[in-house]
């Protein structure tokens, strides 16, 4: 199929409004993405025609109900790759996921002595959670450093690895826009005997990903980084670790059976699903996949470099040394989410001026102090463009900076 | 929609209302259970296999019309045959409930008897649980059985 | 303001499906409820028109969307006369709730030789995860027993209370329809020494809410029994006691710094708000909110005593001795969730002859198996009215139940 | 939509690339820190206080240009006043960033002078943080003093 990046935007309402009669020029997708009609329309027509309890009543309405549910989770694991449909876990969030892995897979694997291998360019939720147990458990979190270009200093990789139990990573850096060669990490951590556990929240909204490929333990992500609804989130794991995970949450669903001296849990996926499911968002998260797989992952790809050469160069043609971006300026190696500082006007008051124009970036630590303090920045401004953003986004975005910079010049 | 007479035939009530080998046996022989937590059905399977045979088999437990006489109906047919054979039934009843567990296609060409009145289940999605339960708790007990 | 249940009702679209040429009738929103125009379409036009990260961007859309999602709070705060906004906490469904008092109250606070009070009608949502950690920290579970008209027996509260850290309850039983005196039990817990935490699922969407009437320390809910979105529940806790206590999940939003070494957590409510949170589903939740107090929880209240009235009479006069009513018979006592058994016929047989005529009741355990027992029963049938269900809903209810009765006595 | 220049008056931006009373105390001066856990901004709060006078204060930290004018200028409004005036300033430029803390209404009869110009930021809710960051830390380096 052919990528038309006119008719993409025709299926995202909020592309068309105006805001103070300019349009919006939305680069903050890393952040969370836009919903186009198809995801938007699958959970109204839901509410309006279908909703019903899923896995728990019987009549029709309840099991069509159950099967767009459970169908959502199909679609989601045809996605990825997944071997087994029942490997893929709702959640309410990628964090929610990745503290589920480290509660459960964590509290009954490590502890005093043990190590667990992280990255500087970790986001929080791949952090804190692992410092959270470590605080409880004893346990060592060793660092992956980076390069001076953003990515990842793999030269004493082995050392770190050595004796470690898991190794957990982002397939894409939030802030840099890193790729990081996840198939060959996962390999790493597995000679060393260690699971790969792989943050894939900004990996799987922007190009095909196939968990099998890559070889991973677990992969996490959030629906409402591609172009799904918020509120939900997708944990997938191998079955055998799953099935010798202890429970996470407690409550209905996830039992088997419940007396007053102790309950016995369900089967997967229910063991992991306690109490009522993002159910509308389910069905909207598989509208979603419907509508990327129409439009072809790699067809997303292509287009997110295109932009990216194009704004990798505008902004180095526009602004020369008034401009640090961060991270690599190579596109083959990197996502379309650009960091950058300009000159020493702060990042919050560029956000503010651009702003002014309908331009929507981030201006932050985008909740990755470690890899901040590393830049030696306490925050940046984050352009992070997708599959609807287009050259004369990049242009908007370029225009606007340069009315910040006369601004904070008077 | 299937009317109800699809589902319930009469035969099916003819197993809920008489259902055969219904009792528990003491050890040796074993023991399995089954729940389903949808619903809170909960099925005994009792088994003495005897020199690869299904020498004696009985059912517990409580659940719905389907769950009830598809456990009699199971019962009955592995009753005195073949442990291959009551596996392969396995096989083909949870194939016949439309649910795929990889391996060959089933042998289909022996008659089913009284069990081919469970075919219209699959028209009720939500019974093919209650249908199945005890099945699934036969292959426990036939595991249980061979260790 | 009067109440017009036919007004009501044309606010649902789904109650005007016909299914099979028969229109619907919902009798299971004990299970969950059926969604408002009016919530769909905030949910809908948010998506279409103002869709954007909260409390995270600087831009104006993000700054709005801020906004919709905090002011949702606020609403949900005065709904329930919670004394500051900021002790109302979005989780993903009451479960997670429970889950996390469970778990980050429960760790600080209970050790070997602690005991903690529950009741015999309990949702495995306040069962299990007491259960969960109370194998690992060896504390004691005490049940309170039930009359034998489904009432808490409390004729031996005191003794069952004396020493106990916690004592967790529900408000209304989602099998018997019980209303139990959440005041006095709050006042007992609070006399001898142990906190009060209030299972308010089935209350909140069904009667007027005041947590401090109650005098409770944690209040959990779920938004989709309350016609709002699926994928949001509601924790309310004492300000003293949720800064007093760790953070459940880690990650993005809910800290305040982090370095290599750890991190430092952020204030309420974001403390325990780990990543990105359900915004389109608070934004739902704000016009559910606003949609049961425009037409007032009192006459939510008065509508569903006229309906248990109805029902139970009506039950009773056609059924005589082949219906057992679990539960009171005093509809001053209960909610509008029935609960019975009908001769010998399984409820599952029953269920499938009542969706025969679009009648949509659950059978099984409704999540309550320890109360199953108790009542000496696998399962029931279990119709559960709300706001939108008629007298006609009633006779479908009795109409298809003699139908089940025929068919399974040829 | 307010326009920039409500936002960053011409005082503003003078304090901003001029920051008063910038730098660090050594103890015994109190040192207390805040973040906007949004953002990233930073803001040390040195202070000494002296016979229930604010004696001297220094600012550390980073941060955009309404949060650095903004400690830049509470630092030279609390500055050889009394303890008692810095913690009613707190009150008053709060209230005028419309953050209800309950309490009384604040005295606002006496002049703001240069905090006057901050007034703007109201119109621009998510940069209230910024502009109150330095205040808050400010209470806190108080009360550390007065215990
Ligand atoms: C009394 C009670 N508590 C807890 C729950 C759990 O709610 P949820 O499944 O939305 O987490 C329910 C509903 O299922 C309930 O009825
Ligand atoms: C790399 C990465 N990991 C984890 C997360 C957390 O995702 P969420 O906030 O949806 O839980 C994000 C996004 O915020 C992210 O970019």
């Amino acid at each position: 199929m052919s990528f038309d990046v006119q008719k993409v935007r025709a299926d995202f309402p909020v592309l068309a409004e105006l805001i103070n009669d300019k349009p919006l020029v939305y680069l903050d997708s890393a952040n969370t993405s836009q919903k186009p009609n198809a995801v938007i329309d699958a959970m109204t027509q839901f509410m309006q025609h279908g909703y019903a309890p899923t896995n728990r009543s019987a009549y029709q309405l309840a099991a069509d109900a159950t099967d767009k549910f459970e169908g959502a989770r199909a679609k989601v694991a045809t996605f990825i790759n997944a071997p087994k449909v029942h490997e893929v876990l709702y959640t309410k969030n990628a964090t929610e996921a990745l503290n589920l892995i480290v509660r459960s897979w964590g509290t009954a694997n490590l502890s005093a002595g043990d190590a667990v291998v992280l990255t500087h360019m970790e986001h929080h939720a791949n952090i804190v959670p692992w410092q959270m147990l470590a605080a409880e458990r004893g346990f060592t979190i060793r660092w992956v450093p980076l390069t001076s270009d953003g990515l990842l200093d793999l030269s004493n990789l082995d050392t770190l690895l050595d004796g470690a139990k898991a190794f957990s990573f982002t397939a894409m850096s939030n802030v840099l826009g890193t790729i990081n060669p996840t198939a060959a990490l996962c390999a790493a951590a597995h000679k060393a005997g260690a699971i790969a556990i792989v943050d894939a929240c900004q990996a799987v909204p922007h190009m095909p990903t196939d968990v099998q490929a890559w070889g991973a333990d677990f992969v996490t992500f959030s629906s409402h980084k591609m172009v799904g609804p918020s509120g939900l989130g997708i944990l997938w794991g191998r079955e055998s670790l799953l099935d010798a995970m202890p429970p996470f949450l407690g409550g209905g669903n996830m039992i088997s059976d419940v007396k007053l001296e102790g309950f016995t849990y369900a089967e997967l996926p229910a063991k992991f699903e306690a109490g009522t499911q993002p159910v509308i968002e389910a069905i909207g998260l598989g509208a979603a996949v419907d509508y990327l797989t129409a439009i072809g992952m790699d067809n997303v790809r292509a287009h997110e470099q295109d932009i990216t050469v194009l704004a990798l160069n505008s902004l180095n043609d526009r602004f020369g040394s008034d401009i640090t971006i961060h991270g690599s300026t190579d596109a083959a190696l990197r996502g379309a989410t650009i960091s950058f500082a300009y000159r020493d006007v702060h990042p919050h008051d560029i956000s503010q001026v651009l702003d002014q124009n309908n331009v929507c970036v981030r201006a932050g630590h985008h909740c990755a102090k470690p890899l901040m303090r590393l830049l030696g920045a306490n925050a940046t401004v984050r352009a992070s463009f997708y599959l609807y953003n287009t050259p004369s986004d990049v242009t908007a975005l370029c225009d606007a900076l340069s009315e910040a910079g006369d601004f904070f010049t008077l | 929609m299937p009317g109800l007479e699809d589902l319930y035939r009469e035969i099916i009530l003819d197993h809920y209302k008489s259902p055969r080998n219904r009792g528990s046996l003491e050890p040796p022989a074993v023991r399995s259970e089954g729940h389903n937590p949808l619903c809170g059905d909960e099925i005994e399977v009792f088994l003495i296999v005897k020199d690869g045979i299904v020498d004696d088999i009985k059912i517990g437990g409580q659940g719905c019309s389907i769950s009830q006489s598809s456990a009699s109906m199971m019962s009955a047919a592995v009753k005195g045959k073949p442990v291959e054979q009551a596996r392969a039934l396995i096989h083909r009843f949870k194939h016949m409930m439309s649910i795929d567990e990889g391996g060959e296609e089933p042998d289909t060409s022996a008659p089913l008897g009284d069990l081919e009145a469970l075919q219209g289940v699959v028209k009720f999605p939500v019974r093919i649980k209650c249908a199945v339960l005890s099945w699934n708790t036969l292959a426990e007990a036939l595991d249980i059985a061979a260790e």
